[in-house]
């Protein structure tokens, strides 16, 4: 059932590629977007027959190298289910916004389709060989849809960019996973295994070597300070859904990686060095949230938010290593704000994303000065901005304050001072965030001169329904969080648990 | 005795070596590579008297860098003569096309 | 009975969101929608008040989002729900200056449900949760005429004035839970562990003084006096500003945990309460004298939670909330009609209409403390509950008694003279008044008024005794037998004073030097000193951040400052800075190394031979020399 | 004295094709030759289908007093090489289709994949230096084949330096024979640690030469760049993957069979030759214009990482694993690349190949798969051959290689990615699309494709192949 899940979106799209007659764009999409919301209803129904208490759950076990120690080994828990739904959201959202893109449409669908089993893919991979496969294949994907239908001639620059800096994190983790494949006496790349042997127990400086090869690996891809420079210019390039993928769905391979491998397989030398993770993630948080103050760009700002969201995510992953002052309760809080925000950050930044993708379509650029007063003519477009620029800043109500109160609860009493410098974030992206509001849907209405029409339109149907169901989500677990959190929380106190043994 | 054999295929080895590497001309260039043969068969030779009459290892290896002196001076004509036919050139570094 | 408690809260909150979602198509019939929802609140308010319910839901791993009505919220959810029927009715009547009614009305219930809902939450978490959406209400209110970039400008500075202390809520519950309050009950954060107790009572306390305006974040409120006049009544006079001063007084037995929490909230209450009383005296706008004035009496409410009067603060916050609203809806109405708020445009506008007029007298001379009315016998009993303390408080707050005296008298003596011939010169500086009043303004104004000279009942002992058995504090100090008539001397005496000073021509200031008059006028100069102690060096930092993030390399800079760079030097290395230099440097060195690497291809065959001749006697001796 | 000629049927089918070729050709019409080419496929598939059987039947044993040894090892090199060979038959088909000496192309290319075998299997100096004499002869001939200008010039430079280089192993076989008394690998294994510690290290490092000089490595690599542009691209492709299969197997072997570990500190030699031929071969395929050099450098530089496998021989098993699965995977890999090059003749280079996926999406498809899989992201075979070579690397102790290979790995990414760029780039000009990309033949393609999948294949069904290349090396 789960590898359907996963696979199905790549039959799709060997399908779409190998069809001999030539097929049209209305075509393609539409194909598109029926294959990605029936994974859609295939992931609901494993999230409805998903007990929460069950740990790992729709469990596959194949052999695929066994001599190498690979196999293939997939399954789902309170941790990776939450992900899985994320992304084939994101992905039916993604899919409904490209019924206006014109550019070579059937490589387009094709391509989005195959990161979409790619992603699947990585969060229910079980397998460190299986997830590094993933975590590659995401990158090649990302770097055809960045250089192929990025903007003009930086598009391919911030493309290979990109893809050096991310191959650069992929192969640390590599040299990490080999690292742990052969500390395990029966040599063996099997997360579940690897996790109950804990292979790296006693053996202090290997195991910090290993443990600095995946904190670089994941860092990379997290993005947090200092190896975030690739983030920018990549999101700037890219096209609108490709940046609501980018930022939604495979930053959190990253955030992932340190929840899923980092803290059960290394937990002796992760609680060692906790406290160097809860600087970057404290640092990630300012240093993100203070350069998205100094931009201009609103496409670059929103990218560096991403830098500080993530950052909590670090802060709170860090904190969950520290033992001593903090109790069972408030680790397992962290994770599970962790996790929370992992979801709520690709919900409401994807949709932020699509919202600056229309920007762009009706004014060619994205910088804030060129734009001011657009709740005039765009009053659907300046509400739905206003709603997911509260959500990203944290407002009650949405389910990103749900996330980041739990972590700064959680990670308080781990570390109070770096908590307290990472809780001025949330402050600095109000600031920005609004200023930026006032600049562009306020005031006196102006136009860019690059504007096509002269005229700036509202949204159309295929925005609207892509963004209003991504901050309705995003609404519904501010308010009622409990059925979110009833997943979550059995799995994080297991990871706290793993952590702490 | 055997040093003193040792000493003349070194010789012989060393001189061969010298002639390759400075010689302009192709046909220097195996004739250099044919002394060096000569050095490794006497060595051989010496090796086999000396220290194994027993086994026939070493004559097989006199035998061999025969056959490879052979082989190599043929390949080497018929080089020659391909490379002055399409270039009317004879001296090694005349050929420098393909660099970088 | 816990169902009862959801629906108080639900009724707005769903209705609010409605109307806002709906868009234009609801303008019309939204104020009749709005005032509807405002009274089944109120009804529901009341019903809860009675029947006391309780109610709590799961909301995070070990904590609960939990609600109750006890003493201290049976009053709150009471008053909260009749101002904001009020001030729905009173807008109703100003329909066509708000001509986005759906908007309006929508973000009007859903701040009062958000205030409901903090004035009836047991734990941390949802009274944060309200607390947050309450500064978002007041941000797109502030802001509702989002035309005018002054007033969006405003609607950010009170935002983010407010969510800077909210911080502290955030550090509070983090506290809390490492301090061993796991449930993060509000009863319960007073037993917190050790030094966590201390970073505990200080958040609490920033986020209290950051919403009730207190020093030294003051100067938002006189910002938020760009929102329109009936956002003014309810936000910024009654409910939200109070909420500070409710969460301290909720909160009282966390304030005496630790030995510095009680006198310092007293002394910045007493010090608010004086100095925001002399700013407000020195302001030429009416409503910015009546905001300057609402920071003050909260200081008094602040100076009662200091000094553990709960019951006093409670009648203070009652009573200033009916004071207070009717005075911004009577400046409301004349803002409305004459379309300015500049006192000296203002002479004679009580005269012209004689309701108005009346409400607005009454009001005023209840904010003066003058007795039997309700302001003195509440600021009594926060006097008595100081006194208590020490006597030095009770001295301060006896003066900010007499200061408060004095503005009123001063915007009386304005609205209470007649109209002179040359007024109309005044008149639509702020707007294109109408000239007229519209019936449906009336009643509010006349009930406030009414509320604010009925409380003057809480002078009576026995009253004030049910109050404070109500609140849970019977032990509270009441006012002892001469403290009475002294402070009704003292407001008396100030009061005539001020009336014979300001009596004497336009001319006369009431504060002599001219450099004191310019510091109060500015409200103490708060906002500058936050603006360069805060704003621009964070942005100035930002920038910084910004530049080094996009170009800093590692020695670019240097060379930059050696002048060889032009500015399309500068272009080509716009790209980011940081670990991206050090990668440019890496692919600088290759670029150089993959040049060199190709040098020995060079084509000639002998050096060929040379290079790997040497190379293999290099291996040679390498092997040689690890024997 | 085991004289069971059967153990021996690949090779002797090969050659055996060889000779008939060669007898056919010269009385074969010019326009029948075409028959010697399916010959040698034939003879290809008889071999594989032996050495099917010999794997299956485990038939491992060593021939003609050990000499030549029948095992695990040798097993995948028979499976590479003959694999290789037909896709080289099937990329050299267009272009070599009506020449003069068509049959001599075939004879030849047969001649030296049966040397590339000897190489392999022999457990003896001598029968290694006349594997080495096979395999290189025929190929300086296919180097001048075209006899142009460039393509002599190319033997030339091939030809003088395999001379120097095998008589320079042929010196280090005598030294061997005079330090160990013996040339096979087991009287050396037993006689060398009572050797004189010099002249065994100048023994090993001469004998070496020789092979490196056949896998390409530093600092012998100095032909390979010139003789890959000079000749034509199938001749490219052959001197690139086929003589480097045999040779570093070889090089395992000697090692691995021959060398004791407490003699002379081989494994650090080796590490040392690794680090160049990988740093060298990427740094100078950086900026390359020309496609050929640009893929002889990465060949340089793919040798380096091979040798790493070579490097830990004794210290870790995954050595062996990994090597005998990544020369396998990199030749198909390789192949894929050269017959996409093959395929369009007049794309010389890196420029001229933009627009290819507008106007050939399959071959840009197959180049991405290849270039990519040169890389070694996954699920192409070369990243489990990468990352079997990686762990046995860090088992065996040298985690600085480890990581030196994948900052090589990631430095190679980028003179890839900028050949994929342009393909993926809008295509100028309709006309001068239609002369640079006009393809060569549509068996090229063929070879392309199937080379391609070939790869995916490999990688994704490792499971299955690994298995094959554990046994263990008989002495």
């Amino acid at each position: 059932m789960l590898t359907l899940v996963v696979f199905l979106p790549l039959a799709v799209c060997a399908g779409l590629l190998l069809w001999p007659r030539p097929v049209s764009d209305r075509v393609c999409t539409g194909v598109w977007i029926a294959a990605a919301a029936v994974d859609l209803a295939l992931a609901a129904a494993l999230w409805a027959g998903f007990d929460p208490d069950g740990g790992l759950q729709y469990e596959q076990r194949a052999d695929w190298i066994p001599t190498a120690g690979v196999g293939y080994h997939v399954g789902v828990d309170g941790l990776s289910l939450p992900l899985l739904a994320l992304t084939c959201v994101l992905f039916l959202a993604v899919a409904v916004y490209s019924l206006r893109e014109t550019r070579r449409v059937r490589a387009y669908a094709c391509l989005f389709l195959f990161l979409e089993t790619v992603c699947l893919g990585l969060f229910s991979a079980l397998d460190l060989i299986l997830f590094f496969v993933y975590f590659d294949l995401s990158i090649v994907g990302m770097y055809f849809v960045i250089a192929g239908w990025g903007h003009g001639e930086r598009g391919r620059a911030a493309a290979l960019k990109f893809f050096l800096y991310t191959f650069i994190g992929s192969l640390a983790l590599l040299l990490g996973f080999i690292g742990l494949y052969l500390a395990a006496s029966p040599h063996t790349f099997d997360i579940t295994e690897l996790a109950a042997a804990d292979p790296l127990a006693g053996r202090g400086a290997y195991a910090a070597l290993v443990l600095l090869a995946l904190g670089v690996g994941l860092a990379v891809k997290t993005p947090a300070v200092p190896f975030h420079t690739w983030l920018p210019p990549a999101h700037t390039e890219a096209p609108a859904a490709g940046s609501a993928i980018l930022a939604g769905v495979l930053l959190k391979m990253g955030t992932y990686g340190f929840v899923r491998i980092a803290m059960p397989l290394l937990p002796g030398v992760w609680r060692e060095y906790a406290l160097a993770f809860i600087v970057v993630g404290a640092v990630s948080a300012v240093y993100g949230a203070l350069v998205a103050l100094g931009q201009t760009d609103v496409k670059r700002m929103i990218a560096y938010t991403s830098v500080n969201h993530m950052g909590y995510v670090v802060l709170a992953v860090g904190a969950a290593g520290v033992l001593s002052g903090t109790d069972d309760q408030a680790r397992t809080l962290a994770v599970t704000g962790a996790v929370t925000q992992m979801v709520s950050h690709g919900l409401i930044t994807g949709a932020l994303f699509l919202l600056t993708g229309v920007l762009y379509e009706r004014g060619r650029t994205y910088a804030v000065e060129a734009y001011s007063g657009l709740a005039g003519p765009a009053p659907r477009f300046a509400a739905a901005v206003a709603v997911a620029a509260f959500a990203s800043l944290g407002i009650p109500g949405f389910s990103g304050f749900i996330a980041e109160f739990q972590i700064f609860t959680g990670s308080l009493a781990a570390q109070a001072t770096a908590t307290a410098l990472a809780v001025t974030g949330i402050l600095l992206t109000a600031a920005l965030f609004l200023r930026a509001l006032r600049q562009m849907f306020l005031g006196a209405l102006r136009l860019p001169p690059g504007s096509p029409d002269g005229r700036f339109g509202d949204l159309a149907v295929p925005e609207t329904t892509a963004v209003a169901p991504l901050l309705g989500l995003a609404l519904v677990i501010g308010v009622l969080p409990r059925p979110l959190l009833d997943v979550i929380e059995p799995a994080s106190r297991a990871v706290a648990g793993l952590v702490a043994r | 005795m055997l040093e003193l054999f040792l000493l003349l295929a070194a010789a012989l080895f060393s001189v061969g070596l010298y002639g390759a590497l400075s010689q302009q001309s192709i046909v220097m260039i195996m004739m250099g590579i044919e002394l060096m043969i000569a050095g490794v068969i006497t060595a051989a030779a010496a090796l086999w008297h000396f220290l194994a009459p027993a086994a026939a290892d070493g004559q097989v290896i006199v035998v061999a860098a025969v056959v490879a002196m052979a082989v190599e001076m043929a390949m080497g004509f018929a080089v020659t003569t391909a490379v002055f036919r399409s270039r009317d050139i004879d001296t090694a570094d005349a050929a420098e096309d393909l660099k970088g | 009975m816990s169902a009862l408690l959801w629906l108080l809260a639900a009724v707005p909150l769903t209705a609010g969101t409605a109307l806002l979602l709906t868009g234009r198509r609801l303008d019309r019939p939204a104020p009749a929608l709005g005032v509807a929802a405002a009274a089944a609140t109120l009804g529901l308010a009341v019903a809860s008040a009675v029947l006391r319910p309780e109610a709590s839901a799961p909301l995070f791993a070990g904590i609960r989002a939990g609600l109750r009505v006890d003493g201290l919220s049976a009053v709150m959810t009471v008053v909260v729900a009749a101002v904001t029927l009020a001030v729905l009715v009173f807008s109703a009547g100003e329909k066509d200056r708000l001509s986005q009614g759906g908007r309006f009305h929508g973000l009007m219930l859903l701040f009062a449900g958000a205030m409901l809902i903090t004035v009836t939450a047991t734990t941390l978490p949802l009274l944060l949760m309200a607390w947050e959406v309450m500064g978002a209400a007041s941000w797109a209110l502030i802001g509702f005429w989002w035309r005018q970039p002054q007033r969006t400008r405003a609607a950010d500075t009170a935002f983010l004035t407010t969510r800077t202390a909210d911080l502290g809520l955030y550090l509070a519950a983090g506290a809390a839970l490492a301090g061993g309050v796991t449930a993060l009950d509000l009863d319960a954060l007073a037993g917190a562990r050790g030094p966590w107790v201390h970073l505990l009572t200080a958040g609490v306390v920033a986020a209290a003084f950051g919403k009730s305006a207190q020093l030294p974040f003051s100067f938002w409120l006189s910002r938020a006096m760009q929102a329109p006049s009936p956002v003014s009544a309810l936000l910024h006079a009654a409910t939200m500003a109070a909420a500070g001063a409710y969460l301290l007084l909720r909160l009282h037995a966390l304030l005496e945990a630790t030995a510095w929490g009680g006198p310092l909230v007293a002394w910045t209450g007493a010090a608010t309460a004086l100095l925001l009383g002399v700013a407000a005296a020195a302001q030429r706008d009416l409503k910015q004298l009546l905001a300057a004035s609402t920071c003050s009496q909260i200081g008094f409410m602040v100076l009662a939670a200091g000094t553990g009067g709960v019951a006093a603060g409670t009648a203070q916050l009652t009573a200033h909330a009916a004071v207070k609203a009717g005075l911004f809806l009577a400046a409301g109405a004349w803002l409305y009609a004459l379309g300015t708020k500049q006192l000296p445009a203002l002479r004679g506008a009580a005269r012209a209409w004689q309701w108005v007029g009346a409400a607005f007298t009454a009001c005023a001379l209840a904010l003066a403390g003058l007795p039997p009315l309700s302001l003195w016998a509440a600021k009594d009993e926060v006097l008595a509950a100081a006194f208590a303390q020490s006597a030095a408080l009770y001295a301060t707050g006896l003066a900010a008694a007499a200061v408060s005296a004095v503005y009123s008298v001063k915007a009386l003596w304005y609205v209470l003279r007649e109209t002179p011939g040359d007024a109309w010169q005044g008149y639509d500086t702020e707007e294109s008044g109408t000239r007229r009043v519209t019936p449906l303004m009336r009643p509010p104004l006349l009930v406030l008024a009414a509320a604010a000279v009925a409380l003057g009942v809480l002078a009576l002992p026995g009253v004030f005794s049910a109050l404070r058995d109500a609140v849970g504090t019977p032990d509270e100090p009441s006012p002892s037998a001469w403290q009475l008539p002294l402070s009704a001397a003292v407001a008396l005496s100030a009061a005539w004073l001020a009336w014979r000073i300001q009596g004497r021509g336009p001319g006369p200031r009431l504060l002599r030097p001219a450099a004191v008059r310019r510091w109060a006028a500015g409200w103490l100069g708060l906002e500058q000193a936050a603006r360069t102690l805060a704003v621009r060096p964070v942005l100035a930092l930002a920038r910084a951040t910004a530049v080094f993030d996009d170009r800093v390399v590692d020695g670019a800079v240097h060379r930059a400052a050696r002048a060889a760079l032009t500015a399309a030097g500068l272009a080509r290395r716009s790209d980011d800075g940081g670990v991206d230099a050090l990668v440019r440097a890496v692919a600088r060195t290759a670029r150089r190394l993959g040049r060199a690497a190709r040098r020995p291809q060079t084509g000639l065959l002998h050096q060929y031979y040379a290079q790997a001749a040497v190379g293999f006697a290099v291996l040679t001796l390498l092997l040689l020399s690890l024997r | 004295m085991n004289r069971n000629l059967t153990a021996l049927l690949p090779e002797i089918c090969l050659v055996g094709a060889a000779v008939t070729g060669l007898l056919a050709g010269s009385w074969l019409p010019r326009h029948r030759q075409w028959s010697v080419a399916v010959l040698a496929a034939a003879a290809a598939l008889a071999g594989l289908a032996a050495t099917a059987h010999t794997l299956a039947a485990d038939g491992e044993q060593t021939v003609f007093s050990a000499a030549f040894a029948v095992d695990a090892a040798t097993g995948a090199a028979r499976l590479a090489v003959l694999i290789t060979l037909l896709l080289l038959l099937a990329v050299s088909a267009p272009g070599v289709r009506g020449h003069r000496r068509e049959s001599e192309y075939w004879v030849l290319l047969m001649l030296s994949a049966a040397g590339t075998l000897a190489l392999a299997g022999a457990n003896d100096l001598l029968m290694l230096f006349a594997g080495y004499l096979l395999a290189s002869v025929p190929a300086y001939a296919l180097a001048g084949f075209a006899k142009d200008a460039r393509g002599v010039e190319a033997a030339l430079k091939y030809y003088l330096l395999g001379a120097l280089f095998g008589v320079v192993m042929l010196g280090g076989v005598a030294l061997m024979y005079g330090a160990g008394r013996g040339t096979g690998y087991r009287q050396l294994h037993t006689a060398l640690p009572a050797a004189p510690y010099g002249v065994v290290a100048v023994g090993l490092v001469a004998v070496l030469a020789g092979l490196l000089f056949k896998s390409g490595a530093a600092p012998a690599h100095f032909w390979m760049p010139d003789v890959a542009d000079g000749a034509a691209a199938p001749v490219a492709a052959f001197v690139t993957t086929l003589p480097k299969i045999g040779a570093l197997i070889a090089v395992y072997r000697l090692l691995h069979q021959a060398m004791p570990a407490d003699t002379v500190d081989w494994p650090l030699l080796l590490a040392v030759l690794a680090a160049a031929s990988m740093t060298l071969g990427n740094l100078a395929a950086f900026f390359q214009t020309s496609a050929t050099r640009l893929l002889a450098y990465s060949a340089v530089s793919q040798a380096g990482y091979l040798l790493m496998a070579a490097a830990v021989a004794t210290r870790s098993e995954l050595a062996q694993q990994g090597l005998l699965f990544y020369l396998p995977a990199y030749a198909l890999t390789n192949l894929g690349a050269f017959a996409v090059v093959a395929e369009l003749p007049h794309a010389r280079r890196l420029e001229d190949y933009r627009g290819l996926a507008r106007r050939r999406p399959a071959l840009a498809a197959v180049l991405v798969v290849c270039l990519l899989g040169l890389v070694g992201t996954p699920p192409t075979a070369v990243f489990i051959g990468k990352l079997e070579v990686f762990s046995a690397a860090v088992d065996g102790g040298y985690t600085w290689l480890a990581v030196l290979a994948a900052v090589n790995t990631v430095a190679s990414l980028f003179y890839y990615l900028r050949w994929l760029a342009p393909c993926f780039r809008p295509a100028g000009d309709e006309d001068r699309l239609r002369t640079v990309l006009a393809p060569s033949g549509t068996w090229a393609a063929a070879a392309a494709c199937a080379a391609a999948t070939g790869s995916l294949v490999l990688g994704l069904a490792a499971g299955a192949a690994l298995p094959l290349a554990d046994g263990p090396l008989l002495r």
